[in-house]
């Protein structure tokens, strides 16, 4: 992994994958002796010993094809050349990779390719960048004695229709790189090779790019070795000439990316090998959607305002913070700590985000800091602490491989967690079982090559029912690894759970009226999660954003420890976290009961470390959480906000509470790239930076903490953390980080699961898995392997916990009879601050309602009739998708465009434990309509307003 | 009332055969349809109390039946054609019914399938061993190596899948077994798919035998109670003749493009759907029926040439005067094949040329008919048995087309996936009609930008040395034998006519 | 809220599911809003009973 | 029945089998004389394949066509072993007797090679084709 920006070269490129063997072969090539792992092919080993026999269809992200025979080797006792790509090592093996007769057939083959290729190399976008100019450099073609006047495809039309990419058929060798990357790594299928022989060409189908199945993930530009796939960018820029090894800033999956520039000019960046949460693999938005960081809505000047009424005034950095620092002690002089708070990102960095609960906890002397990962996975932090002893998912990404039935609820792996869906496909099609519980049919479900083997299409709001029914069949018909439990678990409650499940009103048969879950099919379901070795359950916002949200994680353990399924490979229970950064925010203290790694504010101890280390006495007593800040801002007792890279009028649920609340309020500081909705009703907003140009960590769904690093200059002049710390300067701290690496070094002296972590460290091994300490030097890929982590008990014994089934009380009903649910489609992401500013809007312009034909078909809508979706709560205006994804009963949303505002209709219903709103499930009625609803037409001036920024003086 | 014996094979039915049943029929005469004796010169040919009369005609149903016509060809069993053979895979040829279950058992079929099951798995593999029987499709791979690597993998699903995708030029014997003795095959697919442990097994035949397709699907579906717990369902190609390469074969049976893989891992091991797979040409399988039978194997064994054993039935075909089927231990030399027993040419002039081993075989000058057939014998002369296909040639066929007709096949027949066939048959047939015709000038290559072409036409010495060139890369570079063994005719037709090459 | 909260203790039953409330209640709410809470005799018996606890340990 | 119909009942009868896509390419084209696109998506969906995975088998075999031709089709064999027999001297007067109202197709052999010149109109074959009788083949087509 490397520090210091490099200069721009290809990765290492072995050629075919590594092998995994115990067993060691040893062979000659060229005469030097070596030792592989058995299973490795020649070309690899070859290329392990130094050596680089010529190919092109070979790369090691993809299994060995075969197809350009520029490989051929000889090998003694053997006849012919065979290709060194498909011949795997055997012992004594004897291997000659350059012979006159190799020279001769490798140019002959290099030959036969350019005599279809442009020889305009000079003005090539891949010159000097490209594998087939290597190849043939390194067999030396000097001529093509077949002359120029034979058939080719130099006139085939170029597909530019993708936004990001162009396909130029010309320049294309027929390696199927791009097919099988498409097919291997992402799982896709959407390329195919039409024709045959001389007339073979790659095709997305016959269609378009654009039209085709194809989902932008990017694998077949990077498996192309020439410009026939390229990013359009390097067209448009030229070929980069540094790079910077970086992690992506957009879901939990954490993907490793190098940063590809020419100056401060980013070309491309391209999924790195090494990254281990993503091997080489992207999804359309971190490989292509970063253009917002130079979006025009950008703002980089720090801006205030007396009242939220007035348009904005462009200041200085000292004034702004000079501005804020005032009215913040001001308020605090006036109505005291409790007045004050703030709320971390999930986007931002740990170091950030720590620094923010730093501000509030050690500046403004209260408990008052929260964060969007509680408004997302607070219930996986409650829930896994609950049984496992622990606020974690288990495994590492590489354990689905593992796995031999996975069972994914609640989550929608290939439109919200691409890259680890990829990888689950990968392992569906090698034969593990997969079930989903979810109200709709996602893609998983069935999409090529991959099906269900059960699909448990629940009513939204009952997952607690059908993870009991589950057990009950588990416990009721013998299934339960009693083994596991005896040694693993505390027997008293696990008796406790196992009556309690067993009762015959959590049978499949009782539960089916109120989780319209066939019976049979739940049996099938429960019986074949428990009967395979290895079982796996990956899980998303559709458990955890319910009323029983935490409820339902303490199943999902109770469900892994009754059949054994934690503690090793192909195993655990695994969140998909949202955002790039959620679990960090978490680790981080953002929560206002809790310091850095889980630890209570009450507990004296804790508290004592942080008071030594910061200087300052803390609170001991839980602070507010958004909701409650907001309650508090309306009766008064609430009055300042620092809300750090987050959006909570577009992402809270509820949008006029939240208005009503920060209306209220009489400071607040919005921190973030874009004046964004909360702005709107913010007196001083400091312009923040994107991660491409800042130096910190994110720790993903996996608990990796993966180094981000400053690929160019902030536009604003300032990292993040070094704003917040200004702020605190301003508000009269003493604080004097001379970089987010010392910001690192006090996170690991105050959290102990942290302890082993720096910044030098990571850029020396990559990445770590937390817990990183004296038990777990080297991290922890996979968690509880001997035993649980001691709680308060002290015995490190996994807990079950009774889980009942408490509906939520929003209920359909005659004014509502139908259920939302909401969620993200691949494009987009989240409130889509980010996405919309980029070409990826091309595939998801607006929200859509979709809708079960039956139910279109009763209220007269028909596909793309704009609706009123309207709740108890409030209203707005969409178009229609009249699809059979949904069941009858349930439409479905996405939250990614602010005209939609679908948390205009979402409840302030919330998980009983953690708060975490119930986004899930709302009801609501859907009627024709013929333009936006009046709170539309209203926000969309208010906003207008709200964004007017004074000419400057 | 008489009875004629008329064949149903496609061959006598494309030449006139059906309307010469009818017109027995209408003479009062009861037809039964019965397999082809393979002596296709004579077809329609029509068998009264085991007497033949051939090439027949509706016009010659009145004399056969009076006995006085000029077709008769005395008694078929004695001919000439037939007496010099030794059939074993063909031994029911003419004989039978194709559909009658009752003939086949008659006729000793079953027995091979009776004693197979008998004698188990282990000794199965064993006598196919002893016996020598190696692969008819053309690779000559032993049969009972490749039985024993499916037997021995631990799988939880194993196929026998029978290459019946017959698309070499110059061979019709698949076609005419399946056609003529389906049940044959089948039970040969039933010892083999016991020996291994498969309970399914797929026949896959070119669409262009639809004849064969038609009496495959009816005699599976009459077996079916025989071979349980075995199900044989047959499979139709579409129109690609790399098909018949067996990793091709298995991608088309799994319904995906007819993609070439490359091996390892071999299908024995990793075959279709990823499963262990016997896979065997209709020649190799429908061989088993007698080596398992009492005493089979060795007799087997007992014949034939060098490393070569058992019987070939070799197909005459093309420019031939007594063209058909013909099995015989290996080991006959190509004059007797072409002159004695063919007749030399159907049209009375030289012979000039025979190409052995379909399109991709090599084309033999009668300088060399001293040939034995035997696989080590025509690989040391850079030739092919193939499957068995010999087509001769007369003095008028021009060697240089020939070469550029196997460059011209190979474009129209590649896959598409490798470098070497994929673009060097194109390159081939271009290269050949440069040749022929003498290089044109080529405006690009004398271009100023283009500095290392040469300046000035390429000559002919170059092109035919380019051509060799691009011979031995596709011969060592291709990656399966459609553009490996395209060179062979090509350097053949070059090596021994190179004034045709102008 | 409270109510809530008491209804997914219930299955323990009476005194404990009481305790488990206060328990939660006190780990994660503000003192403050803990104080705000008055009345509680409207509330569930459990969260009442939750709420009357919290007031005894202070 | 209408063609949607018609298609989903071939798919249904291909139902459990393994690799079933060629089989009902197959019955497709002989139904509808072409696999057009609307019915590859409707196969992809059946069979859980891509549209592009569907797309690439039809383009890979012979057989197979995306757009339907209605012109009658007489396969004439040019396989070496009809060549040996004279096939090539007669394509001339087949493709003028054809005109644009037959098409006549390229194959390479019918398995009847010891009696070429020879050819195929559906499933009927026919062999020792001169001239005369080819040209009347076609005429008849």
């Amino acid at each position: 992994m490397l520090t210091e920006p490099q200069p721009y070269a290809p990765q290492a490129d072995f050629g075919t994958p590594e092998a995994v063997s115990e067993t060691m072969v040893a062979l000659t090539i060229d005469g030097r002796r070596l030792t592989v792992p058995a299973g490795t092919s020649v070309m690899r080993a070859a290329a392990l010993a130094g050596g680089a026999i010529p190919r092109l269809c070979a790369t090691d992200s993809l299994a060995a094809f075969g197809s350009c025979r520029l490989c051929l080797v000889e090998i003694d006792g053997m006849k012919g050349t065979p290709a060194s790509c498909t011949t795997p090592v055997a012992e004594g093996m004897a291997v000659r990779t350059q012979t006159p007769r190799l020279q001769r057939l490798r140019r002959g083959v290099m030959e036969l390719t350019i005599s279809d290729h442009p020889l305009d190399c000079l003005t090539c976008s891949a010159s000097n960048d490209c594998e087939l100019q290597d190849a043939a450099a390194q067999v030396g073609l000097r001529d093509v004695r077949y002359g120029y006047a034979g058939a080719n495809h130099l006139d085939a039309a170029a597909d530019a229709s993708n936004p990001y990419f162009a396909f130029d058929p010309a320049k294309c060798i027929v390696c199927s790189r791009c097919v099988r990357a498409c097919d291997e790594v992402q799982g896709t299928f959407a390329l195919t090779i039409a024709g045959r022989g001389f007339d073979s060409q790659v095709s997305p189908g016959g269609e378009s790019f654009l039209g085709s199945e194809c989902v932008s993930c990017g694998a077949c530009v990077a498996a192309c070795p020439t410009a026939a796939l390229e990013e359009k960018s390097i067209a448009a820029i030229g070929k980069p000439e540094r790079a910077v090894i970086t992690t992506c800033a957009y879901c939990g999956v954490g993907c490793a990316f190098r940063a590809e520039l020419r100056g401060e000019q980013l070309v491309r960046m391209v999924p790195w090998k090494d990254g281990k949460a993503n091997h080489g693999h992207s999804c359309v938005k971190g490989r292509f959607a970063w253009g917002y960081a130079h979006h025009r809505d950008r703002i980089t000047t720090p801006m205030i305002r007396e009242r939220i009424d007035q348009p904005w005034r462009e200041v200085g950095w000292d004034e702004a913070l000079g501005f804020a620092a005032a009215r913040l002690k001001e308020i605090k002089a006036r109505h005291g700590a409790q007045a004050l708070g703030g709320i971390t990102s999930s986007r931002c960095t740990n170091e950030e985000t720590f620094l923010v609960q730093k501000l509030v906890r050690a500046g403004f002397g209260s408990n008052n800091v929260d964060t969007c990962a509680r408004v997302c996975h607070s219930p996986t932090g409650y829930g896994l602490k609950a049984t496992f002893g622990t606020s974690a998912g288990t495994q590492d990404f590489d354990s689905v491989m593992a796995a031999d039935v996975i069972l994914v609820i609640g989550a929608n792996p290939t439109d919200a967690h691409p890259v680890f869906a990829s990888r689950l496909k990968q392992r569906l099609r090698q034969g593990a079982k997969l079930i989903v519980v979810d109200p709709r049919r996602i893609d998983l479900v069935r999409s090529p090559h991959v099906a269900a083997a059960h699909h448990l299409a629940l009513q939204p709001g009952t997952n607690v029912a059908v993870l009991t029914a589950m057990a009950h069949v588990i416990v009721t018909e013998g299934l339960v690894d009693e083994g596991f439990i005896a040694a693993r678990c505390e027997r008293d409650e696990y008796q406790d759970w196992a009556r309690f499940v067993c009762e015959p009103r959590h049978s499949p048969e009782a539960l089916a009226a109120v989780t319209r879950v066939p019976a049979g099919d739940l049996r099938a379901a429960a019986r074949l999660f428990a009967s395979q070795r290895n079982g796996a359950i990956y899980y998303g916002l559709g458990v955890t954003e319910h009323s029983q949200g935490s409820s339902t994680v303490m199943a999902i353990a109770n469900l892994a420890m009754a059949t054994g399924n934690i503690g090793r490979a192909g195993v655990g229970v695994n969140p998909l976290r949202g955002q790039n950064n959620v679990q960090g925010a978490c680790d981080m203290g953002s929560f206002p009961h809790e310091l850095s790694g889980y630890r209570h504010i009450s507990d004296g101890a804790t508290r004592a470390l942080f008071e030594k280390d910061w200087g300052v006495a803390l609170d001991p007593d839980p602070g507010l959480r958004i909701p409650d800040m907001l309650d508090a801002a309306r009766d008064g007792s609430f009055r300042a906000l620092y809300i750090q890279g987050e959006d909570i009028l577009q992402s809270d649920p509820d949008t006029h509470h939240v208005a009503a609340g920060l209306a209220a309020m009489e400071c607040v500081i919005v921190h973030d790239l874009f004046l964004n909705e909360t702005a709107s009703y913010a007196h001083v907003f400091l312009p923040g930076s994107s991660f491409l140009e800042k130096t910190g960590t994110f720790t993903n769904a996996e608990r990796r903490i993966q180094m981000v690093r400053r690929v160019m200059t902030p536009a604003n002049g300032l990292e993040d953390w070094e704003v917040t710390q200004a702020l605190a300067r301003a508000l009269g701290l003493d604080w004097r980080y001379d970089s987010s690496a010392a910001i690192m070094d006090e996170i690991a002296r105050l959290t102990p699961s942290f302890a082993g972590v720096s910044h030098e460290r990571l850029d020396a091994e990559g990445s770590l898995q937390w817990p990183v300490d004296a038990a777990h030097p080297d991290g922890s890929p996979v968690m509880h392997v001997d035993g649980f982590v001691p709680g308060p008990n002290g015995k490190g014994r996994g807990k079950f916990v009774v889980t009942d089934y408490i509906p939520t009380d929003e209920r359909t009903g005659l004014r509502f009879p139908l259920l939302l649910t909401t969620g993200r489609i691949l494009s987009q992401y989240n409130v889509g601050a980010q996405t919309r500013r980029t070409d990826n809007s091309i595939w998801h312009e607006e929200d859509l309602l979709e809708i079960h034909p039956t139910d279109a078909e009763s209220r007269g809508l028909a596909e793309g009739d704009r609706a009123r979706l309207a709740s108890r709560t409030g209203e707005t205006t969409l178009r229609v998708h009249v699809t059979e994804r949904v069941a009858p009963g349930v439409v479905y949303t996405t939250f990614h465009h602010p005209a939609t505002q679908a948390n205009v209709v979402t409840t302030d219903y919330s998980d009983w434990a953690t708060n975490c709103p119930e986004y899930k499930v709302t009801a609501v009625q859907v009627t024709p309509s013929n333009g936006p609803s009046a709170w539309q037409e209203d926000y969309a001036d208010l906003t207008a307003r709200a964004r007017r920024i004074a000419p400057a003086a | 009332m008489t009875t004629v014996r008329i064949s149903d094979d496609a061959l006598a039915r494309a030449c006139g055969a059906d309307a010469l049943a009818q017109a027995f029929a209408v003479a009062g005469c009861t037809v039964e349809r019965v397999s082809s004796w393979g002596m296709h010169w004579l077809e329609p040919l029509v068998e009264v109390d085991g007497l033949g009369f051939g090439p027949a005609t509706a016009a010659d149903v009145p004399g056969i039946l009076a006995g006085l016509s000029d077709k008769a060809i005395g008694r078929i069993g004695e001919h000439r054609f037939l007496a010099r053979q030794q059939r074993l895979t063909f031994a029911r040829a003419g004989r039978t019914r194709p559909l009658s279950l009752g003939d086949y058992a008659a006729t000793h079929g079953w027995e091979g399938l009776a004693r197979a099951r008998a004698i188990g798995p282990q000794a199965i593999i064993a006598e196919v061993i002893a016996s020598g029987l190696r692969g008819r499709g053309g690779a000559g791979f032993p049969a009972g190596i490749k039985l024993r690597t499916v037997a021995e993998a631990q799988a939880p699903r194993k196929f026998v899948v029978c290459n019946a995708d017959e698309g070499d030029s110059g061979t019709f014997a698949d076609r005419m077994l399946m056609e003529g003795d389906p049940f044959a095959l089948i039970e040969g697919m039933a010892i083999a798919a016991h020996a291994v442990g498969a309970e399914a097994g797929y026949v896959y035949v070119r669409s262009e035998y639809p004849h064969a397709v038609a009496k495959m699907r009816a005699a599976c579906t009459l077996a079916a109670p025989r071979i349980a717990p075995l199900h044989i369902e047959v499979r139709v190609g579409a129109g690609a003749y790399v098909c018949g390469e067996e990793t091709s074969l298995l991608n088309s049976l799994e319904g995906k493009r007819g993609e070439v893989r490359a091996k390892p891992p071999l299908p024995a091991l990793a075959g279709l759907f990823g499963c262990p797979t016997v896979v065997n040409n209709v020649l190799t399988l429908a061989a088993l029926p007698h080596i398992l039978s009492e005493g089979g194997a060795a007799h087997y064994a007992g014949l034939g040439h060098g490393r070569s054993r058992g019987t070939m039935p070799i197909q005459l075909a093309g420019n031939i005067r007594h063209g058909g089927l013909f099995e015989v231990p290996f080991g006959i030399t190509l004059d007797e094949l072409v002159n004695t027993i063919g007749g030399g040419t159907a049209s009375g002039r030289a012979v000039k040329a025979v190409q052995v081993g379909g399109p991709l075989g090599a084309y033999i000058p009668p300088s060399r008919f001293d040939l034995p057939f035997d696989y080590e014998a025509y690989a040391a002369a850079d030739a092919l048995i193939g499957h068995g296909g010999v087509v001769v040639f007369d003095e008028r066929v021009d060697m240089a087309r020939m070469a550029r007709f196997a460059m011209e096949f190979c474009a129209a027949e590649s896959c598409g996936k490798c470098t070497p066939c994929r673009i060097g048959s194109t390159r081939g047939v271009e290269l050949l009609d440069r040749i022929a015709t003498g290089a044109a000038p080529d405006a690009l290559a004398a271009l100023p930008q283009m500095r290392n072409a040469p300046r000035g036409l390429r000559g002919r010495a170059d092109d035919i040395a380019l051509l060799e060139e691009l011979c031995e890369t596709m011969q060592y570079g291709s990656l399966c034998a459609l553009g490996g063994f395209t060179p062979f005719p090509v350097l053949s037709a070059l090596r021994h006519w190179p004034q045709d090459f102008g | 809220m409270a109510n809530q909260i008491a209804a997914n203790f219930a299955i323990a039953g009476g005194e404990a599911a009481a305790r488990a409330t206060a328990e939660h209640i006190r780990q994660f709410w503000n003192s403050r809003m803990i104080a705000a809470m008055g009345d509680t005799s409207g509330l569930d018996p459990i969260a009442a009973a939750a709420f009357a606890q919290l007031r005894i340990d202070g | 029945m209408d063609d949607s119909a018609r298609l989903a009942e071939i798919i249904a009868a291909h139902a459990g089998e393994e690799g079933a896509l060629l089989p009902i390419l197959h019955d497709v084209r002989a139904a509808f004389g072409c696999i057009a696109r609307a019915a590859q998506a409707d196969i992809a969906q059946a069979l859980n394949l891509s549209r592009a995975e569907v797309h690439g088998v039809i383009g890979f075999y012979h057989d197979f066509t995306e757009t339907p031709d209605p012109r009658p089709l007489v396969e004439l064999c040019r396989a070496e072993a009809c060549q040996a027999r004279g096939v090539e001297a007669l394509v001339a007067a087949a493709e003028r007797a054809a005109g644009a109202r037959v098409r006549i197709g390229k194959v390479w052999c019918l398995g009847l090679c010891s009696v070429g010149p020879n050819a195929r109109i559906g499933d009927d074959v026919h062999a020792r084709l001169d001239e005369a009788r080819l040209v009347a083949l076609v005429a008849g087509a």
